[in-house]
């Protein structure tokens, strides 16, 4: 069921994260979260050796969506929360390809949420990268499902959602995520690791990316002083996961979960010719 | 059996069987339609079942002649009881007249009163009788036989499609049911038997139709999400798509299933879903994400009543409007219907061919009447040309996925392709596919995706069209069996009337339609909704006459080919208002 | 924002559980798990005294939603996976009613997910009891979320699923509900008075029902030898409940996790005229 | 400053503001408005940004006079250059010609040649020296008080406006404004100062209007998701719902959004959402649970340029297909456009008791034109009739919540009432509410959904007609200001024309229409978008002349007088086929 296959003479020049740069002027405002991303997402492309044209980027709609266009592989940006249905229907079509997902928490966590859990449970080879900035930065400052009860400044819920906020890990992990990682924009290393690390995790990798509005969020310009590395070591036991997350200030860094399962695509199984099937119609 | 003339046909021959839950007319039925078929007749089998879940009563009806039969009739010939539990849920499914027979077992009961008012001739057989004098005998077999001897079919091929649809079962159980068949056989006023000899028919259902079109138009990619009365196209597709090397994917809805086919094309396999009214709903999002980023998908829709959750196990077609119109935005793409059960294949791979070299969205529409019927055809003819997906050729200049070629028409580099790097976008976008909100970007990228399409050349696949005169009767999908029927019936009845099925429904080919309606003096267009949708897209376009007759019908009855005649002939004595539609 | 009232001098009759039985015949199969909770919401209703009018059961599609029509109360038969949508706008501009959410697995955890995890974390004053079936019975049979991977019964997935199930209790915890409790239709009266208890939780209480299909998952007739009552009294502590439902063998029964957490309706506050709002627009 | 006889009107003047970001052209823009206002004058103001989110170019554009103004001129009279940075992407915006001015500070740069080419009259004024010599003087406000002058504003309302709407920040930039606008004021070219006095004029943009209506139409209760260029109505609501007792409820996507509000009407109280075109798609399976539920609901869809994501930013009539047809299914229900930034608060009130009366899904379009746009005018008239929902008396016989009455409306009981129960639903329902596949249900419950919508009498509000004339304009929406204006040129010049702007399109009321038509010898349809989607749904509805033109073109540009002007003069000269849309 592949489509292209690239020529078997090809050979693959050693690219350095530039190469990965495409030459479109990102729209972000200056100081944004998501420009972290950008330059750890080549950075990982460049160690790992990707070929661009076996890398295909996804995203939904919103800030954090535009990742796509500035970087120089094979991109489709969506529609609003929809990302990683696309990037299932790719991967199960091209299984050879790289399909990194990438988006925001309201386009993952908000509309997106189906797919999220779906995305979790299924667990194709798949890397999603949520630019997490607790707000709806696109639209101009409304509350996303990650954004604090209180936070008073969107005049849509001008006093506070007064709903809890998701706990993105907790959640990939009761859907069945396999691998689940917080990275922050202010730690470019360690956020290229996580990435390096999520593209290499076979199956469904969750990296949740602490990537400040500089607009709508400008309290985040703290959490540089809020992160920290995670005191405890990745886990492979659910039930010690399940008690991290709950038990985190959900600013801690590192991988959180790491499991080996069996990763799903569809099956491609014998080439048997039409005419086999079409037998069937007779008598 | 005598027919009035312009209520049927003699050479073909209707019979419907009832029974509650539990009874075995869907078995009776489906070994009947194979008899047909063994018979080397033509057939058609449609279905029809009580709200429940499982069981509950149900009726299969059976049409078969020796030609193409792609229809129900005005009346049935034949309706065999199996008993008369909740017969009064099939009264209008199943109209009887004086010409018709009724086959039952007086140990189940009396005939009812409305049955008895049709004034159809009852024919006491004891069913039961024969069944019990047989070991693990049926009366489903019994009537069967005696159905059949009473349609004139072959005892032998009755017998070999019992032996073969029940020998899956035990050999036992077929052993009995041919016994059976046999008592009944021989009980029955038999008619002349009648067969074809050395004919090879396929038996298919519409949905199994389309699932085989998809495969010869090279789906190798289904994403979808179960619904009635598309699932079997799915169930069908799923394990054959193995066979062939693909694969299909078991969404969590249809936000997903829409997106994963987009997902799956873009990747360069050809990619399709299917499903009916609520879920094409749902893409409608996903549908012009693809018209926009000119990713070709396709969507089979299996129509049912409408509109919401509506009568999801009935036939309509009022699923047009929307595949037509219901994206935001201009979003010029193909809307395809099928025009039988057999052409389900046809149309099915030619829009797959269609979207693949346009790099679009076709939406083909079928309904549950087509999807859910069986047929006995012959082999479908596959789409002749091969319409290439256009993909890119990477030189030196930089690619630009979107370029303003003459046709409109730009190609498509494929992930793995080195150099062939792009963005698919659903923001609208320059040649290169850098967003953009430019108004000279816009004005080009919309009208190229206009032109690609408009400029095409569909050849004479279009329509099918038959007969000729100056009433001309324009319709589509699931109703077409019963426009050609009744063009058929008033052309013999000294009104000559051609009837024109559209294949192809957007863009509609206006110049091709127009020669097709040349010196036509009367236009009805027929159709199975409350709304006349198609009359009202045609006007629309402006391709009709102003006094140009919509004829339009919600589900689930069927329409039925005396009733398109009586309504056509009260046009010309009587002439409506233009737009008030005539009620059948 | 309250729409039609009570007239004060009406006094309601005493219930008994027949009286919320509408007159409409179940289109369920012989023997199915739904006549179960049909018997039990009933006798839930007539033990808590629930005037009918202030009863409104809501629902989407498949056979598990057909529910509403055979409780005599106000209802919404909505469309597939939407129940819970239908259920928070009802309650939000009508919190004098008591809401009862009903639907099947496929329904609320596959179309309807999104909706789920988002009702969990609002924590609405609703009751959502899912009859978990592990199977789409409506549309006669294919695999569900919940569905074991290796169940090969559909034809739509003819070598089973090969994707983990979902753990219903699992997500809403993680997605914040406020309590999970899960039920058999073969305990009647162990349902009953689990529907009461979900009905009197202030908050969103999820009720999972295992309710098995008589006609697509004939097997589940051993669920009746499988269940058993949870070893573990409900907690309240979101850590132990998330390790007591990983250990689980997703057949205990009872309460698993009861909190109170504020729940939330949109603010309706001061009666302010519209001529004040007007004059904002003049100069 | 002289116009020419066809392009403009003398007694109103557009003003552009453009500047690169922080450089304050769009809080220009505004003080400007509101002083307009204080002189007494109408006014609109529009704006433009570019892509980035943040900050970037943007350009107000501002037009008054002494009548309402509701569109935009075909050049400007005066462009204000703040910098010259990105000035390029505003080229196609701001038409300039040999009659305009460009007020610059040479300081900034040369004037472009692009600018230069237009042959209009460059002004160079040393705005930044005079900002420079205030303390916290702003080169803007210096601008502002030249460009007044040379519009002929009183200096006084820019001082008062400028101190109100900067004094909200402190009272010393306020000052420092006022000194830069009196040093500008000084330094300008003036033009002869007028004004209007005591008049009280609102000053509200679109989406605040249309949020009025709701309000007016008694909704209550509203849920929804941010979508560009909803946002606003959204946001304007949300605190003033619960100052009336009401409440907002932000969803987690469009499709529990419309569910949410079916919920609330369920519940009896008025209930709206807010959305544009990617919102409005997911939402079309849930309109038709409440058409099919017959729940009264409001969806106001704010378009912008389509299909798919498109151009979020800016305008377009495009979604005019998805409202009238984008349901699966047959489902009648109402569409309405608002005429103009005021009459969005009038529409939008009439659409939520025609809603509510009727038990329909109310689609109220306006689009990023209206919504983010800003009028001063005169306070909106409410609708004045009440239009209640018809609620059920339960008496002692059984109730039938879908009852086939005279009218088709069925009265509701609510919930809390007793006796009332009923159980909503999507499914195709008998009277009673309980699920019926019979045909005869079918047929009925149809019958009655469409009827009652077809049979309403309307009142005189389903158009704005203005102006006399064998030529006739058909339009709706936001390009009703420019034909307005095109029809008053045209009849100006000799060639009397009438416009019609239809506000309730559908249903269609075909007499009253018929009647506004009559005696027209050439009809035009004006719309912004690709596909001329108002010309052919009143083809599809046989409402037209065989030989009426479409004059389409997409957005994001404003459809301008002039352009309309020339188009109707080159159709009466040159008469294409009919079906082919005149590019402007
Ligand atoms: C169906 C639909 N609904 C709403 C929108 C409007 N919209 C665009 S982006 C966005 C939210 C973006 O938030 P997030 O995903 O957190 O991204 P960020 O901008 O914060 O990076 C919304 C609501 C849309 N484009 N489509
Ligand atoms: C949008 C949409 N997609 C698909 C369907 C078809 N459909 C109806 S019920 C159902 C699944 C029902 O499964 P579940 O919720 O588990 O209920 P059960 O029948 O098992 O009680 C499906 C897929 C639909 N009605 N609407
Ligand atoms: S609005 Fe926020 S998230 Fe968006 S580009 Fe600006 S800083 Fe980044
Ligand atoms: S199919 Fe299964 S779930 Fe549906 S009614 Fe029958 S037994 Fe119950
Ligand atoms: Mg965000
Ligand atoms: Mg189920």
């Amino acid at each position: 069921m592949e489509g292209a296959s690239t020529s078997s003479t090809y050979q693959a020049p050693v690219l350095k994260a530039k190469d990965y740069k495409s030459d479109i002027n990102p729209i972000w405002c200056p100081g944004c979260g998501d420009f972290g991303v950008l330059a750890a997402m080549t950075k990982a492309a460049a160690y790992l050796g990707l070929a661009k044209e076996q890398l295909a980027m996804v995203s939904g709609i919103g800030c954090s969506s535009r990742l796509p266009a500035y970087i120089n592989s094979y991109g489709f940006h969506g529609i609003h929360g929809r990302s990683l249905a696309i990037a299932a229907g790719l991967k199960a079509a091209r299984p050879d390809l790289t399909v990194v997902v990438a988006g925001g928490d309201g386009d993952g966590f908000s509309i997106g949420g189906n797919h999220f859990i779906h995305a979790c449970r299924r667990n194709m080879d798949l890397t999603y990268i949520v630019m997490d900035n607790e707000v709806y930065g696109m639209t101009k400052g409304q509350a996303s499902p990650t954004t604090q009860p209180d936070w008073r400044n969107s005049k849509l819920t001008p006093r506070g959602t007064g709903v809890r906020r998701f706990q993105p890990a907790a959640l990939a992990l009761a859907a069945g995520a396999s691998f689940i990682a917080r990275g922050f924009t202010g730690d470019p290393s360690g956020l290229t690791q996580l990435i390096v690390q999520a593209i290499q995790h076979p199956g469904f990798s969750f990296l949740h990316v602490l990537s400040p509005c500089q607009t709508y969020q400008p309290e985040q310009k703290e959490w540089k002083h809020l992160v920290h590395e995670s005191e405890e070591q990745a886990t492979d036991d659910p039930i010690d996961a399940a008690r991290r997350i709950q038990a985190d200030d959900g600013m801690s860094l590192g991988v959180i979960y790491s499991q080996s399962l069996p990763t799903w695509l569809p099956p491609h199984l014998s080439q048997a010719s039409l005419p086999e099937i079409e037998a069937e119609f007779h008598l | 059996m005598p027919q009035e003339s312009l209520s049927g046909q003699p050479s073909r021959l209707s019979i419907a069987i009832t029974g509650s839950g539990g009874s075995g007319a869907v078995t009776t039925g489906s070994i009947l339609l194979a008899a047909v078929a063994r018979a080397g007749f033509h057939g058609l089998m449609t279905r029809s079942a009580g709200p429940q879940i499982r069981g509950g009563e149900s009726a299969a009806m059976v049409r078969f002649g020796p030609g193409p039969v792609n229809g129900m009739d005005d009346r049935f010939d034949i309706l065999v009881a199996l008993d008369w539990l909740n017969i009064s849920r099939f009264f209008d499914e199943i109209p009887l007249g004086p010409a018709s027979r009724v086959l039952s077992d007086p140990a189940g009961g009396a005939v009812p009163a409305e049955i008895l008012a049709s004034g159809a001739q009852v024919i006491e057989l004891p069913l039961k009788a024969m069944a019990d004098a047989v070991a693990g005998g049926r009366l489903n077999m019994a009537a069967l036989g005696a159905a059949g001897a009473m349609a004139g079919l072959p005892l032998a091929a009755l017998e070999a499609a019992a032996t073969v649809t029940l020998g899956r079962k035990s050999a036992d159980i077929a052993a009995a049911a041919v016994a059976c068949l046999q008592a009944g056989y021989a009980a029955a006023p038999a008619r002349p038997v009648t067969a074809i000899a050395g004919t090879e028919r396929w038996n298919m259902s519409g949905n199994e139709a389309s699932g085989l079109g998809a495969l010869r138009g090279g789906v190798r990619f289904v994403a979808a999400y179960p619904i009635t009365p598309a699932t079997e196209m799915l169930e069908w597709l799923a394990p054959r798509l193995e066979k062939v090397g693909g694969g299909l994917l078991q969404a969590e809805d249809e936000l997903a299933s829409v997106n994963m086919i987009i997902g799956g094309s873009f990747g360069g396999v050809p990619s399709l879903t299917a499903t009916s009214g609520p879920g094409l709903s749902l893409m409608m999002e996903g549908l012009g994400l693809a018209v926009t980023s000119e990713t070709p998908i396709v969507v089979a829709n299996v129509m049912r009543g409408g509109p919401s959750t509506g009568i999801p196990t009935k036939s309509e077609q009022s699923d047009l409007n929307i595949a037509l119109y219901g994206f935001h935005g201009d979003a010029p793409h193909l809307v395809l219907a099928a025009t039988d059960i057999r052409d389900c294949t046809f149309t099915t791979q030619w829009a797959v061919r269609l979207a693949e070299h346009l790099q679009t969205v076709a939406i083909v529409l079928s309904d549950q009447a087509l999807g859910q019927s069986r047929t006995i055809c012959d082999p479908p003819a596959p789409f002749p040309d091969e319409l290439p997906r256009v993909t890119a050729e990477i030189g030196d200049a930089p690619y630009r996925r979107y370029a303003l070629t003459e046709s409109g028409v730009s190609p498509m580099a494929l992930p793995g392709q080195p150099g062939g790097f792009y963005v698919a976008d659903g923001l609208e976008h320059n040649p290169r596919g850098t967003p953009s909100s430019m108004a000279k970007d816009h004005a080009a990228q919309l009208d190229k995706r206009r032109r690609k399409l408009l400029d095409f050349n569909y050849g004479p696949w279009w329509a099918e069209i038959s007969g000729a005169g100056p009433l001309a009767l324009v319709t589509w999908g699931s109703a077409t069996g019963a426009v050609v029927e009744a063009a058929e019936r008033l052309t013999a009845a000294g009104h000559p009337a051609r009837a024109i099925a559209l294949r192809l429904i957007a863009p509609l080919r206006h110049a091709d339609l127009a020669q097709a309606l040349a010196g036509a003096e009367r236009v009805l267009v027929v159709e199975q909704n409350q709304g006349g949708q198609l009359f009202h897209y045609l006007h629309g376009e402006q391709a009709l006459p102003a006094d140009a007759h919509s004829i339009a019908r919600p589900g689930p009855l069927p329409l039925r080919p005396g009733d398109i005649v009586a309504a056509a002939l009260a046009t010309a004595s009587d002439r409506p208002a233009p737009s008030a539609a005539q009620e059948l």
